[in-house]
């Protein structure tokens, strides 16, 4: 080695150094603004245009929303109200709307006297959903989530009691059916045994109990008949029972796509692409308009619930999709490890491919949630009364013809909150499982 | 060493259609076969009875009779003496009309979104991502009847732009827009393929139309063209001089300009034959940079290659400008966009374009930081990487949900009904069907005809999908 | 090796019965055309342990993988533990339930714990009580040194714990045959010595183990006997003294040098 | 059998408008009023004994026949027009007139135009699935002038396009106008046009085939115009059912005579139930859309025949 | 390692000229607030071979991307070839082409074919026919023994075979200063090796070359100097002989410990 360099070789750091503040310009607000904001002439450009695009919408939004009036029982009173404050001309809200018509815009014609059902409901809900949600709820609260389905449908369509519980009672019979007679008879012929004997029982022997028992101890809310939901609750009502039936339907029909067996294959290709291929309100006008003719004659079912049913094959169809690239992203090492431990098809799906395949799909799945939830507002079509549909005859009234924008502002606003805040739960499981599985 | 056993008897026992691989999957199909059959002819029996009940029958010839309604907005001949069938064709071609026009701007917005999001401007990124989620998270219906609804109430009625101190058109006098919709110049062409009409010999007419024609030349320079061809300024500008001269060149009878299909067929294989001779450019350009290693600049000639015979075919046709003029209750000539077209057309792009900013993001996010890294590192300019190396992967990423974002828009401009936009569903599944009673064929019909779109679609798809894949592995 | 080496095996310790434990016979496989295994013939006695050895590619993957089902063979007959490997679904249940495998690339289950992937099988399959099987499964993972790794999940551990993992994963179900797919491939040379004296105790037990590795030190030290494949055939098979001291076939002897010399 | 279904279910499911002023929409209650709701709680009343068990669904001018024929309702008052290709090729059974009405159009003043004729060019708002775009087309092709047809799913949308101005003219039947014109804020800037170009006999009607149902439903409508005629009110009903009155037809009508009501298949006191629910049809029309109410129709052709009107109902015998 | 002691490797044949290639001067750079780099004092000659250690999280990668301006430094200042490093971005393009670099994960272009990924920038930044720059890759592919891949994509391609292909990648540019970061984390012992062999090669044609690594084995062999970073800085250079025999700082004295134990 030449001796040229000997000054930089044999070098030993004598002290370690101190860790420094970055410089100035490196942090604060001074960098933050000129790297963020004003780098380069396209950089200054588009900050400018989006300054300019914020001031065109708030000067214009702002002003009108906060001079809002809150009181008034006409649009006629309210737009004199707003002639008198402000002078003529001037754009402000006629909120006085929405003080006036909210719960008919949240509960639709629910009866008045019986609001604190739907709350009540609400929150069940709520505290169902939490366990599933958030894995940090003790488990034992799924217990609240498996019966809360039978609880939400009582209070919110009331009758009696002894219906929501003769139906759980089929459950329980394909539950013992699974685990006392499966050891006995054979794995395939306790879960064919597991589904048709609670079918039969749900069809003959549980409406009769139900009655029999009413007529014992009746214990029964008041009935609310479906025409009267409407507004948000209706939303929410199809919304939940959408998302609740479609999941289950939709994990089926992607094992079906995924199966070699060609009948099964090929009937789930065809129900999820013809599903799929055809717009959701089509769908929802066969619902309202041709089932009655596929259906036995004299037979005739709630409207709501054709809806349900639908809007369930609709998004089932979706999720199997969806489930379909969870299934597929799984290495295929999953698969044989689980046959190599011995367990058999149901049992690897369930213990080893689904977990993982659906926390894959967590954030697909909440996005078709979250379009089914915004697709409940075409029901308006087929004459059930959803917050759009709500706003039409609100507006079809003397005393509010002509109100437009705080309506829809409010509507929209509504939809908005729910919606946003699923896709922020999605957001957090994706980071959530991204920190888990490195 | 224990003696080996035979192998078992290959007989056939009944429990092997349960517990044998190969018999069980048979078992469960049949099974599943027969359920399926007996749920199908269920229903169908039921159908059936329920017909007879009703006292109706399983009938297409509704299709051929006459409709009896007007239809505003036509792309082909219609008038409500035809039929039900022609209707049903407008609707479709309707539907189809306000697909492809979202779609293109859908894109286009999406595209752009997608990019800014990512943009290291903090206000830039901030308001993209206000715009993506306020409309991903707002049912599309509302944001329709909205949009629809802010463009009657705050626009000017076509009444407005009457008097001095009224509304005035835009664009030199050009464009008009009013709460009925947007009035654009049409292009019309004095030496029509399809024949042009000689106006009749009235004492004022021709010098009535020479005045519209000296119009569209004097403005023709400072205007443009947003009409159907996509005409650029340099076009329009010499078209229109022709236009001019034509007008005052011409002597007693007066030829009215106007414009046929076979125009617009010829533009349209003209444009055609001008891209692919840019590509044929670019191709040569890739040939001699592969030889010396030099790229020849093509841009400007490829551009020429398209513009050059546009503009030839354009001046020997006559082209001139079709303004909308002020007439009696609205404006007359040009094309008018109807509102229910621009506010469905609208909102499904806005909508849709928000998605689409989503995975235009997700696309360019999923090729991860290294593959930029490496690019540079080997020298390459962020154009070039951008074209070679980021573009080629990511589009792989964007285009399947792309087209199923497509789809999805597609199935959407069935809110066409929410704005009165007579698309297939307000004209076949909708006005026919209350007036013929035919609700379950029309349904019929109607899913069809979405499903068949849906499938092409996805059948492209998965075409691409498949060549993608080929090239990877 | 070193460390492996100075361990002194009694190799006659280990019990080797009469009882066959595999029979695979004039076993043939085809992928699409490609034709992986040809005619392979294999006798395997319980309490066997035997190595498997050969270039890459040359199908011992694939072989071991025939005699779990995890790949169909289209012409010749296996038997584990007398029983006949066909399409019958009750028959390869049982049979996986006895044989073990540990996979060249482990494919632990991410969603579970470290004890959940160890007593999943047990629980499911050999309807165990949760209580013993958490057991059985610390008792494993002891043997392979990370009991403290239990409550994580696989994506916290290094390669060389997750493979150790996989490893008493596949011991937990107390399999009589245990089939290993190269089980040191991701290990560091500190980490081989452990995993490899665990199996050499097994090995003392008198499981019968197939062992794919090419580790020579561990068929020294552990196998009766040594197998070396190419190209889809036994090439050779013999005690390990014979088979490192005096290669018959060419193939072997050109494939020994390149290993001892590396 | 409808009425069967009707019973069991212990509440009548009608179609109505999605909100039309006077005819049908939902006050700030939840209760629904007008002149069409009026006749649904007539019948349910009439035939289950408490005109509130109604379930009334909102139908547009689309999806009317549809539901009616799938059952999804039992009877559909929406001011709907009876014409031959409904009643014999869509298959329903109108069950007689409760309005007689024409086609008519509103512009607003400043248009300055004075008859319909004069709207060559215009841009005109219908209703879709209605039988005013049919009439439509007719009138502007008999007349030689064009026009440009804005298709609007209900009534209040309607409204909104026409008070923006998205369209010169709006037309519907001239109860519907007068009825939309009446929740205008400045209604005397707006002018119905004179001419009336079809006629639009409007009423109720149900499916074909079950002709007990129908019969039910035509009876109803009978019985609250025979009312008027004999002058049986809301006020004096009570009074006049209370023992058999020297009017034989009164008697039938209300069940003090005769076994009208079980001929129907109902009890006695059908009738009388259902003129107690509203009131005769002069008292529905009076409330709802009469001329004391903001909407202020004239009886006009809807008069009883015994004051020059059209109003006639068959006898109670 | 056997196999690079056996081969003796003239270092005095390596030309070092006085010619300075690197200089970098009181250095610092921060990811937030966070202090990655500190004061870095370094200048490399051309011809240099220099060895970059320590232990991981040091800083070392990030040191050697910013030489090539793959992350901005903050204070201080970086003279590549002369030309100092800042935001001018032709500057930058010219840096870039003349220092090539071969990463840790490879970053190949997962679609194009091994020949496409080694020609790319030769034909769009040199402006060299195609021809012509298929031949110097094939030329640098059959160096790195891996021709016969050329027209593979790179999925198709095993780890090693892959880091193989991303070191011709780099060399096709025939950059004047390579920086290679870990070039034989992903390879077995005997591909180890045959990499090390290839940037002898390089060294004794002259090129500069950074190299992080942990294979002493080249250190010693090939290296003028071996760098050791710590926590950001660099704690301690010098010759390899007496950076292995003799370390001054206690830092290195303790990784040497391991490093050699291992
Ligand atoms: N699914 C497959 N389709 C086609 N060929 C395959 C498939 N799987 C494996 N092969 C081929 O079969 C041959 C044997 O593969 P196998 O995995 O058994 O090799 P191996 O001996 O285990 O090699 P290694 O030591 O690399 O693991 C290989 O040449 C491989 O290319
Ligand atoms: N983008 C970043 N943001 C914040 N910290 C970072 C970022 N990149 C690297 N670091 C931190 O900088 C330090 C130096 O990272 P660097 O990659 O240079 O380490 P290294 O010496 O190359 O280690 P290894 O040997 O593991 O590759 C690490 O502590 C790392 O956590
Ligand atoms: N405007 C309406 O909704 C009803 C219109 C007309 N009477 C019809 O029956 O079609
Ligand atoms: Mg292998
Ligand atoms: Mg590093």
């Amino acid at each position: 080695m030449s001796d040229t360099h000997a000054q930089t070789v044999a070098y030993v750091r004598d002290t370690m150094l101190d860790q420094q503040d970055p410089p100035l310009n490196q942090t604060g607000a001074v960098k933050w603004i000129r790297e963020n904001l004003f780098s380069g002439w396209l950089n200054i450009l588009l900050t400018l245009l989006s300054l300019w695009v914020i001031y065109a919408a708030l000067s214009h939004l702002l002003p009108w929303a906060l001079r809002g009036i809150w009181d008034a029982s006409n649009l006629s009173q309210c737009r004199e109200i707003i002639a008198e404050l402000y002078g003529p001309d001037k754009p402000a809200a006629c909120w006085a709307v929405l003080a006036e018509r909210w719960p008919q815009l949240i509960f639709g014609f629910y009866p008045k006297e019986l609001y604190w059902r739907p709350i009540l409901a609400f929150l069940i809900f709520l505290a169902a959903v939490a366990p599933v949600l958030f894995s940090s709820v003790p488990r034992k609260m799924l217990w609240v989530s498996a019966l809360a389905p039978f609880v939400l449908f009582w209070l919110i369509w009331g009758g009696s009691l002894w219906g929501p519980i003769a139906a759980i009672l089929g459950f329980v019979i394909g539950w013992a059916i699974l685990t006392f007679a499966a050891p006995k008879i054979g794995n395939l012929i306790s879960v064919i045994l597991a589904i048709v004997v609670p079918v039969i029982y749900w069809l003959t022997l549980c409406g009769p109990l139900a009655g029999a028992l009413a007529s014992v101890v009746p214990l029964s809310l008041q009935t609310v008949p479906t025409q009267n939901m409407g507004g948000f609750m209706l939303a929410t009502i199809i919304g939940v029972s959408g998302i609740v039936l479609s999941l289950p339907l939709g994990i089926l029909l992607a094992l079906g796509r995924q199966s070699d067996m060609f009948i099964i294959n090929k009937f789930s290709v065809a129900f999820i692409e013809i599903i799929r291929g055809v717009p959701l309100i089509v769908w929802l006008f066969t619902a309202s308009l041709l089932l009655n003719y596929f259906l036995p004659p004299g037979t005739n079912f709630d409207l709501m619930l054709r809806v349900i049913i639908m809007v369930t094959l609709f998004s089932a169809a979706y999720i199997a999709e969806v489930v379909r690239g969870g299934l597929a992203a799984l290495p295929k090492g999953q698969y044989e490890a689980a046959d190599a431990l011995g367990l058999d098809y149901w049992k690897s799906m369930r213990l080893i491919i689904l977990p993982q395949a659906l926390k894959i799909s967590i954030p697909g799945i909440v996005n078709t949630f979250i379009g089914l939830f915004k697709d409940t507002t075409l029901v308006v079509f087929i004459g059930l009364l959803d917050p759009i549909g709500l706003s039409n005859s609100i507006r079809a009234t003397t005393d509010w013809n002509g109100v437009y924008w705080e309506l829809f502002v409010f509507i929209g606003l509504c939809f908005f909150i729910f919606c946003f805040s699923m896709g922020r739960y999605s957001l957090f499981l994706e980071k959530k499982l991204r920190r888990e599985h490195r | 060493m224990a003696t080996i056993s035979d192998p078992p008897e290959r007989g056939f026992r009944l429990s092997q259609l349960i517990f044998d691989t190969r018999y069980r999957s048979m078992t469960i199909q049949v099974v599943a076969m027969i359920l399926i059959g007996l749920l199908l002819s269920w229903l169908i029996s039921n159908t059936i009875h329920n017909l007879e009940a009703l006292g109706k029958d399983f009938d297409f010839g509704f299709l051929s009779q006459p409709a009896g309604y007007d239809i505003n907005q036509q792309l082909i001949d219609y008038n409500n003496q035809m039929t039900h069938g022609r209707a049903a064709l407008v609707g479709i071609l309707n539907t189809l009309l306000v697909a492809v026009l979202g779609c293109a701007l859908a894109t286009v917005l999406g595209v752009v979104a997608g990019v800014l999001r990512l943009s290291n401007n903090w206000i830039v990124s901030r308001l993209t991502a206000v715009y993506v989620e306020g409309f991903r998270n707002v049912p599309l219906l509302l944001w329709i009847v909205l949009i629809f609804a802010l463009m009657t109430e705050s626009m000017p009625t076509p009444r407005d732009f009457r008097g001095e101190d009224g509304s005035s058109m835009i664009l030199g006098e050009s464009v008009a827009i009013t709460n009925r919709g947007v009035y654009i110049p049409n292009v019309v062409f004095s030496r029509s393929l399809g024949g042009n009409e000689v106006a009749a010999p009235e004492p004022e007419a021709p010098a009535a139309a020479a005045a519209t024609t000296n119009m569209a030349g004097t403005y023709g320079a400072s205007r443009i063209a947003t009409g159907g061809a996509g005409v650029q300024t340099g076009q329009t500008d010499s078209a229109a001089t022709t236009g001019a001269a034509e007008g005052s060149g011409a002597e007693g009878g007066e030829v009215i300009p106007t414009s046929s299909g076979w125009d617009w067929l010829l533009i349209l294989a003209v444009l055609i034959a001008g891209s692919i001779g840019a590509k044929v450019l670019g191709k040569r350009a890739t040939r001699i940079q592969e030889a010396t290693g030099k790229r020849p600049t093509t841009l400007p000639l490829q551009i020429a290659s398209v513009l050059v015979p546009l503009i030839v075919v354009l001046v020997l046709l006559g082209a001139s400008l079709d303004k909308p003029e002020l007439g009696g209750f609205n404006f007359d000539g040009g094309v008018h966009l109807r509102n229910s077209l621009i506010a469905l057309w609208l909102a499904l792009s806005l909508y849709t374009g928000a998605f689409i900013a989503e995975i235009v993001r997700g696309g360019i996010l999923a090729i991860s930081k290294g593959q930029t890294e490496a690019a540079y590192a080997l020298g390459l300019r962020p154009g070039t990487t951008m074209n070679l190396v980021i573009l080629p992967q990511a589009l792989r990423v964007i285009i399947p949900p792309l087209i199923s974002q497509f789809l999805n828009l597609t199935k959407n401009s069935s809110l066409a009904i929410a704005v009165g936009y007579m698309d297939v569903r307000s004209t076949l599944g909708g006005i026919t069907i209350n007036q013929t009673g035919r609700e379950l064929e029309g349904m019929l019909l109607l899913g069809l005809f979405y499903l068949v779109l849906s499938l092409l679609i996805s059948g492209v798809m998965n075409v691409y999908n498949s060549s993608v894949k080929l090239k990877e592995r | 090796m070193s460390e492996l080496a100075t361990r002194e095996v009694d190799r006659s310790q280990m019990k080797v019965s009469d009882e066959v434990a595999i029979q695979i016979s004039k076993m043939n496989k085809w992928y699409g055309t490609f034709h992986v295994l040809r005619d392979i013939d294999l006798t395997v006695y319980r309490g066997e342990r035997i190595v498997i050895a050969g270039p890459s590619g040359s199908g011992k993957s694939t072989m071991i993988r025939c005699i779990n089902r995890l790949e169909e063979h289209q012409a010749g007959s296996i038997m584990v533990d007398g029983i006949e490997l066909s399409s019958d679904l009750k028959n390869i249940d049982k049979i996986r339930s006895e044989v073990g495998m540990c996979f060249q690339h482990f494919n632990l289950f991410p969603h579970l714990t470290i004890l959940e992937n160890c007593t999943l099988a047990p629980i499911w399959v050999r309807k165990i009580p949760k209580k013993q099987a958490e057991e059985t499964a610390m008792h494993f993972l002891e043997k392979v040194k990370i009991p403290e790794q239990a409550n994580k999940y696989p994506g916290q551990l290094s390669g060389g714990q997750q493979q150790r993992v996989a490893i008493a994963r596949s011991l937990c179900m107390k399999p009589r045959i245990m089939l290993f797919d190269e089980p040191t491939s991701a290990l560091d040379p500190e980490m081989i010595k452990e995993v490899l004296d665990t199996m050499v105790e097994l090995a003392e037990e008198g499981m019968t183990m197939l062992c794919v590795t090419h580790e020579m030190g561990f068929a020294r030290q552990v196998a009766n006997r040594v197998i070396f494949m190419d190209a889809g055939q036994i090439v050779e098979q013999n005690e390990p003294e014979e088979f490192f001291n005096n290669p018959q076939h060419e193939r072997t002897k050109l494939f020994l040098s390149q290993i001892l010399g590396h | 059998a409808t009425l069967d279904d009707v019973k069991a279910r212990g509440e009548l499911k009608c179609g109505v408008s999605t909100g039309l002023a006077g005819f049908s929409a939902p006050d700030a209650n939840n209760v629904w009023q007008g002149f069409d709701v009026a006749y649904c709680r007539a019948l349910a009343a009439a035939v289950l004994g408490d005109p509130m068990k109604v379930a009334f669904t909102q139908t547009t001018g689309q999806t009317r026949f549809t539901a009616l024929a799938s059952g999804e309702i039992d009877v559909l008052a929406r001011n709907t027009t009876w014409t031959f290709s409904r009643d014999v090729d869509l298959k329903f059974e109108f069950v007689g007139v409760n309005y007689y009405d024409g086609q008519g159009f509103i512009a607003p003043k400043s248009l300055g135009v004075a008859s319909a004729k004069e709207l060559d060019g215009a841009t005109v708002c219908i209703q879709t699935g209605t039988t005013t775009e049919l009439n439509l087309a007719d009138f502007f092709r008999a007349n030689n002038i064009s026009y440009e047809p804005v298709p609007i799913e209900t009534n209040a949308e309607a409204q909104q396009q026409y008070l923006a101005g998205a369209c010169d003219v709006y037309t519907t039947d001239a109860s519907g106008l007068a009825a939309t014109r009446a929740t205008f804020e400045t209604p005397a800037d707006h002018v119905i046009l004179p001419e009336i170009i079809s006629k639009e006999p409007l009423g109720p009607l149900v499916r074909h085939g079950d002709n007990e149902w129908g019969d039910i439903a035509r009876w109803t409508l009978n019985a609250l115009i025979a009312a008027e005629e004999y002058g049986v009110t809301s006020a004096n009903i009570a009074e006049l059912s209370s023992a058999p009155t020297n009017n034989p037809e009164i008697n039938r009508l209300l069940g003090t005579e005769g076994e009208l009501g079980a001929m129907l298949g109902l009890d006695a006191e059908w009738a009388k139930r259902a003129i107690m629910a509203g009131g005769n049809y002069g008292e529905i029309f009076e409330k709802n859309i009469g001329e004391a109410t903001p909407i202020g129709l004239s009886r006009g052709l809807n008069a009883q025949w015994t004051e020059g009107g059209l109003l006639y109902s068959p006898p109670f015998r």
